[in-house]
């Protein structure tokens, strides 16, 4: 899971959900490249974290956008984040026994605009909580800072700031990831992505 | 405290001394002794531990390969996490007509966790020498430290200062006399003695190499590349410290064993000089000209 | 080094074997695709498809390479693919494999311009090749392919 | 200390007497421990659970935290045999010194003192993961870390054992106030402030490390002395 | 390829992913419920007990997890080990089940769910590593019949009338062991099973957080999320707030929709 | 006279014809026609829909007609709708699975040819029946932007500036589109044209919203779009285009 290194972190506020990411993609300890972000947009308002093998993290998607387009023209409406998470999930465990290293976070708004987030390990046990959840390789460093700097009902700026301070601080003790971070907020009325300036070593 | 006790015993230095002159192997194992023991009773044994109690000594794994011990002793199902020590480079130093510049990075990292970014890697030997750590923190701290002491003592003892190519050798002979003890260190010991600026290389294999242009730990090729293509031997004082800061700044980037803070110093005849603790996180944000766009807030 | 067609490259560092035959596997297969639709795939089209092959033959019998893919279309221009053997994709502005990496990734980072001439590129290669001649146990001669709207052209190496 | 001094005591060969493959000298009993400096203080804290390693937990009331002098603590996670080990030979030595030169050891010199006793241990190292705190002949609020063979480090805050990666961060950012633009309040922290944080981050600790929990230790260092506080954390 | 529709495990990666591990690389440990599972069965039916907490190595990923999942409407299914696998495993077997009641027209039974539950665990030798506490009521010939089981990961079952399963069996067995009677009310077998719960909560280190209690009877199912919170966070410093503007941003994008609507509205024909 | 050769699907008749093909085409005759119309920034697809009963509840399957099999590519469907639905399927299905290897979308050319290759395997194996559906495709592309194709049961297909499938008088529209069609027509033009064709072809007092499905497909800041008209929007476009047609005819 440490092969390319990665960090990722979703956090809910008052009708809004953030997701964050690290910009590395590395190879154990080389870095290749310092503009690389782990997440990857589904639809209007739903997104996918995935850290771990990042070959895997771009077949995964791959496989999700194939399926997520077939849904999309038979049901002619977009996925939520719901059955993205029940659909991510049982594509991780038909593959039980030889897993893809990945492991993906699921944010987005539901029909009502409620906030979701769900995460899974790798081979598809789901997490669902109603604060916060964060993979790649340095967890650890995510939940104390998360464990202890969240609080209920944040609006988006709060949330903005929260889930940044949570990002830039824990990849600074990873040396697998950061080289910046990228942070997307997502509301009911709209969706935006801020890039923020990290240390790049 | 140590080297109060060591003045009483002034014979005993002199014969060290003179041993170091001719450059022979440092500490004697006492393998005679070692083996004699074989034939002594336990109880001897313990009557030598409770005597080695009260001085310092180090203690060994009770396995007859102490090198490989620290590798074995995880290698079962019980065994809890192994002893990360800190380690992870870049550090280089190069000779150029103004003296000797070394350039080094300040992060410590244990597996893939930081555990510091603000290590200092510049080792001040003596007002003259300096030392360069990559590689176990804690052997080239305690032994360049060592040295330092030793070093002084030379100086005191010949009131002159020690060569740089005498205080390389003193290392490199402790370092081999612990062979496959499973030391890690590959420092560069720098100085400005009667012949010149000068650099040394030396490591725990006892490896102990003369030369201008240094590099070593994790980030070290990424740094060679900066500093080859922008290395003459004419460089003014600020190119100097300015190249070894910029080939020290791109090992950061690329090598996620490397950051921090990058320490430049600037060894002249008058003896090292501190050029400058830069953050690379700042330096970035200048060689790239990036600026965050609420900035400004901070200023209102 | 090896041609996928008019306007794009293909190399490839590791296992000889795997890179000859995976190398030729690529470009015919892209070779035939120009042959049954007339027009030839883009540089990203080539890379993807070069990573989904790379990606399912992982999972049977593995190809011991690592590729770079670079090429010129119309509408991206010049474009840089950089792949490991897992098969993990990115679009780089300058990439290298190997040994290579350890030392230039640094000398490129410090000299490299996103609005280099072609002149300034070239430079900045010569320094890359002088710096491996320096730290690393290379002989002999580079080569160096030249791809713009007019499709590859090799440059005679000039030592 | 001499070189000479620094004594190779190898066990013959003939007399190993375990395989060494079931040779399994360590354990890691968990537990975790911090410390945050300011200008006329030191906060220092460690968990009271002690865990077998795996799923038990032997006691819920081990002391990870212990006084060496008025102005001095070392708070120590890891195996605890090694600890007392550890601690026995700090004691003696420091007992030692007092003796001695009629006055207790100064803070930075046991700073300093602890890494040769780590290193010294060097090919055979203890499994303790160490901070050393306190107050320095200044009153200035010090703390120093260590890695298992006594690579040591003076910093302003840090923190040790199976909760410190999840610590160690939040420090950095509410103590180092890292990557803040803008910062609430004066940048250093009161002592109140101070130990408000570090309740709070050994709690967080408690609430996502299996291995950090029961009771803490809060030690508060200043010119007055050491004083010593229990705080509780959570029990599962 | 991608192939829609297809059931069942694939092994495509297997041979990679022994190939990758070969170079060095690790993978990632599964989310395990360390878990205290219980269940005992009273006069009227039979209750089932968990705690909530699931871990990955030492941190504890879930503090809030479920592991008391739906079999059917008289069947329920305590799971503990790997937690990909109870999940799924309890999933799959409630759907055939289902089929098996659209079937037969009848309320299912324990016993076929045991049986179901069996066969398909022994199939995998192990390799699905789950092992459940199954507690249900069946009505038989209008006698009442509470039935409570375990089942190993193996596939080798057990029918008792109380039992633990979990790194924390031993401490909840404890308690059983010590204050179990037979005919107890239903009360006194919810604290009980909750005592039980909380031993190993409290003792073990891989189960923590809540109580989970849920009981089964003729006159229907009661399931209490959170029935006991001894755990809750015990301090919390003021809230940490940072002011607008702390983090360092270097640009903002606002990400258009993506218009994956059918209608699209806004263009006009005129002009 | 072809009792012997239609009994087998795939059979060849001695004149060289394969009756179930032509069978297929005569189906697909009786379904409402559907014009396609290339214009210079985009394309229109526009049918006329045969099932209007009252009682039907055309709110949910709001096109009958029209299906998008990609982002890029939509088409119209003149025949046996339940037969289109597996070929759209499948359209959709290697769409995607171009995607998925290239990551790009999938030439329109690419995608009809791969359709036309199913539609051609069951004129050929035994104990298959041929797809009784032609289909207008509309699509995109960076290679040879707008394309409108046709295809036919026996699996032909061949690019076109404007055409018809289906209806009865069909001969009418495609001269109508002979004489009417101009190659550098805006895409309002062509939506006149094609309600044009379609009063042609049709009873012109049933000329509403109910029997009528347009749509078309442009690029707008560099994205593709595809609209379909909703009723409203249909009425108050025949009526302004009716009118407009009525006094030209005065």
């Amino acid at each position: 899971m440490a092969y390319n290194g990665g960090a990722v972190i979703v956090m809910t506020g008052k009708n809004c959900v953030a997701i964050a990411t690290d910009l590395r993609f590395g190879i154990q300890h080389q870095t290749v490249s310092n503009n690389h972000p782990k997440v990857y947009r589904i639809n209007d308002k739903c997104f996918i974290g995935i850290s771990g093998l990042v070959t895997d993290a771009q077949t995964l998607y791959q496989k999700l956008v194939f399926r997520h387009n077939l849904y999309k023209l038979r049901e002619e409406r977009d996925m939520t984040p719901q059955v993205l998470s029940n659909l991510v999930g049982n594509m991780l465990y038909e593959k039980r026994f030889g897993p893809y290293f990945t492991e993906p976070v699921i944010c987005g708004l539901d029909t009502q605009d409620k906030p979701f987030i769900s995460g899974m390990d790798l081979i598809g046990a789901s997490v669902y909580t109603e604060d916060f959840l964060l993979v790649g390789t340095m967890t650890p460093a995510m939940y104390g800072l998360c464990e202890t700097l969240y609080k209920k009902d944040m609006n988006e700026d709060e949330l903005f700031e929260t889930v940044s301070q949570c990002m830039l601080s824990s990849i600074e003790r990873d040396a697998m990831s950061g080289w910046g971070a990228e942070v997307t907020i997502i509301t009911p009325a709209k969706t935006y992505k801020k890039k923020l300036l990290a240390r790049q070593d | 405290m140590m080297c109060e006790e060591a003045m009483i015993d002034r014979d005993d230095y002199a014969k060290r001394v003179r041993k170091e002159r001719k450059n022979r192997i440092m500490i004697e194992i006492n393998f005679d002794k070692i083996s004699s023991s074989i034939d002594s009773n336990h109880e001897e044994d313990i009557t030598r531990d409770l005597k080695y109690l009260s001085t310092t000594h180090f203690e060994l794994p009770p396995n007859s390969k102490p090198g490989e011990f620290l590798d074995q002793v995880w290698d079962h199902p019980n065994a809890p996490k192994p002893i990360e020590m800190a380690h992870g480079t870049t550090t280089l130093a190069f000779v150029f007509n103004g003296g000797v510049i070394v350039a080094v990075d300040s992060k410590s990292t244990q597996g893939s966790y930081v555990a510091s970014r603000t290590v200092k890697k510049v080792i001040e030997i003596t007002p003259n020498l300096l030392g360069t750590m990559a590689g176990g923190a804690a052997d080239c701290s305690f032994w360049e430290r060592e040295l330092g002491r030793r070093c002084r003592l030379y100086e005191l003892r010949n009131k002159e200062l020690i060569s740089v190519a005498a205080a390389s050798k003193i290392l490199a002979n402790i370092v081999y006399s612990y062979k496959g003890y499973g030391l890690s260190m590959g420092t560069m010991i720098t100085g400005w003695d009667k012949t010149g600026p000068c650099l040394y290389y030396v490591d725990n294999d006892g490896t102990r190499l003369k030369g201008q242009r240094f590099s070593v730990g994790s980030g070290s090729t990424y740094a060679y590349g900066v500093l080859d293509s922008g290395y003459k031997p004419d460089l003014t004082d600020q190119e100097a410290q300015e190249l070894g800061r910029r080939a020290v700044y791109h090992a950061t980037h690329r090598d996620a064993m490397s950051g921090g803070f990058i320490n430049v110093y600037h060894v002249k005849e008058t003896g090292w000089v501190k050029i400058s603790s830069d953050d690379c996180f700042k330096l970035y944000q200048k060689y790239y000209n990036v600026k965050p766009i609420n900035d400004n807030n901070n200023n209102a | 080094m090896a041609l996928i067609d008019t306007h794009k490259l293909i190399m490839s560092a590791g296992e000889h074997g795997d890179r000859s035959q995976f190398i030729e596997f690529v470009s015919k297969n892209c070779k035939l695709y120009n042959l049954r639709n007339g027009y030839a795939l883009s540089t990203a089209a080539t890379a993807n498809f070069t990573r989904s092959e790379l990606a399912t033959a992982l999972r049977s019998r593995p190809y011991n390479v690592n590729l770079i893919i670079a090429g010129y279309d119309k509408e991206h221009e010049g474009s840089i693919y950089y792949m490991d053997y897992l098969a993990s994709m990115v679009k780089l502005d300058f990439a290298c494999h190997g040994y290579a990496a350890y030392f230039l990734l640094g000398l490129l980072d410090r000299h490299h311009k996103k609005d280099m001439s072609f002149e300034e590129g070239m430079a900045l290669l010569k320094m890359c090749t002088q710096e491996l001649k320096t730290r690393f146990l290379v002989g002999g001669k580079f080569m160096i392919k030249h791809i713009n709207q007019d499709g590859v052209k090799q440059i005679p190496f000039i030592n | 200390m001499m070189m000479d001094d620094l004594k190779l005591t190898a066990l013959p060969e003939k007399e190993v007497p375990i395989s060494h493959h079931r040779f399994e000298p360590y354990v890691d009993n968990g537990g975790t421990v911090l410390a945050v400096a300011g200008s006329n203080y030191c906060i220092v804290a460690g968990d009271t659970r002690m865990s077998d390693g795996g799923y038990g937990i032997q006691t819920r009331h081990y002391t990870k935290v212990f006084k060496l002098t008025d102005k001095c603590v070392i708070a120590t996670s890891g195996m605890q045999a090694d600890t007392i080990a550890l601690r026995k030979r700090l004691d003696t030595q420091l007992r030692q010194y007092e003796r001695d030169h009629g006055k207790s050891m100064s803070t930075p010199a046991i700073a300093q003192f602890l890494s040769n006793t780590l290193y010294h241990k060097r090919f055979f190292p203890f499994y303790t993961f160490n901070l050393v705190a306190g107050v320095d002949e200044d009153g200035i609020g010090c703390v120093w870390t260590y890695d298992a063979v006594g690579s040591h480090e003076r910093v302003r805050f840090s923190s040790q054992g199976s909760g410190n990666q999840l610590i160690q961060p939040l420090l950095d950012n509410q103590v180092g106030k890292f990557n803040q633009q803008i910062v609430d309040g004066p940048r250093e922290l009161s002592a109140e402030q101070a130990l408000s944080l570090v309740k709070d981050a050994i709690t967080s600790a408690g609430e996502r490390d299996i291995y950090t929990g029961d009771f803490a230790d809060i030690v508060t260092i200043d010119q007055k002395g050491v004083h010593f506080e229990k705080f509780d954390l959570k029990l599962d | 390829m991608e192939n829609l529709n297809r059931g069942g495990f694939t092994f495509d990666l297997c041979k990679r992913n022994d190939l990758i591990e070969k170079t060095g690389l690790k993978m990632k440990g599964f989310l395990k419920t360390g878990t205290t599972i219980v269940g005992v069965v009273y006069k009227d039916g039979v209750v089932l007990g968990a705690d909530t907490r699931a871990t990955e190595g030492p941190i504890v990923a879930d503090k809030n997890c479920e592991k008391i999942h739906y079999i059917a409407d008289n069947i329920y299914c305590c799971g503990a080990g790997t937690a990909a696998d109870t999940e799924n495993t309890t999933n799959l077997i409630s759907s055939k089940l289902k089929l098996h009641q659209l079937a037969t027209g009848k309320q299912p039974r324990v016993i076929t769910a045991l049986t179901m539950l069996k066969q398909m665990l022994f199939k995998y030798q192990g390799h699905v590593s789950a092992a459940l506490i199954l507690g249900g009521v069946d009505v038989i010939g209008g006698v009442v019949t509470p039935s409570l089981f375990t089942i190993h990961p193996h596939g080798s079952t057990d029918q008792l009338p109380y039992v633990t399963m979990g790194s924390g069996s031993l401490a909840a067995m404890a308690i059983f062991e010590a204050f179990y009677k037979k005919d107890m009310t239903k009360l006194e077998a919810m604290t009980l099973v909750a005592d039980a719960i909380k031993s190993g909560i409290f003792n073990d280190l891989g189960s923590g957080s809540n109580v989970d209690v849920t009981v089964i009877s003729q006159e229907g199912v009661e399931i209490h999320r959170g029935y006991e919170k001894p755990n809750e966070r015990k301090y919390r410093s003021n809230p940490y707030n940072f002011k607008k503007g702390t983090a360092p941003v270097l640009s903002t994008s606002t990400l258009e929709p993506l218009g994956s609507r059918i209608i699209i509205e806004d263009v006009t024909m005129e002009g | 006279m072809a009792r012997r050769y239609d009994q087998r699907t795939t059979i060849f008749s001695p004149e060289g014809r394969i009756y179930q093909v032509e069978y297929a085409m005569a189906a697909i005759r009786h379904a409402g026609a559907t014009v396609g119309i290339l214009a210079s920034d985009g394309i229109v697809l526009a049918a006329e829909k045969k099932t209007i009963a009252k009682l039907l509840d055309s709110s949910k399957t709001q096109a009958e007609k029209m299906f998008k099999i990609d982002d890029h590519v939509v088409c119209a469907v003149a025949g046996i709708t339940s037969d289109a639905n597996i070929l759209i399927n499948h359209a959709r299905l290697s769409s995607q699975r171009y995607f998925y290897t290239y990551q790009e979308p999938m030439p329109v050319e690419q995608l009809v040819s791969q359709i036309c290759d199913t539609k051609q395997g069951y004129t050929q194996y035994g104990g298959l029946r041929p797809f009784g559906v032609s289909f207008l495709y509309a699509g995109w592309d960076s290679q040879f932007g707008f394309q409108l194709y046709q295809s036919d049961p026996s699996g032909n297909f061949a690019g076109w500036k404007a055409t018809s499938i289906g209806g009865e008088n069909s001969q009418v529209a495609q001269s109508v589109l002979r004489s009417s069609y101009k190659p550098d027509m805006q895409l309002k033009e062509a939506l006149e044209l094609a309600l044009k064709v379609l009063t042609k072809t049709m009873d012109r007092s049933n000329i509403n919203s109910e029997k009528l499905e347009f749509s078309y497909i442009t690029r707008k800041d560099g994205k593709l779009v595809y609209h379909l008209f909703d009723a409203k929007e249909l009425d108050d476009f025949i009526k302004a285009t009716d009118l407009g047609q009525e006094s030209d005819d005065q």
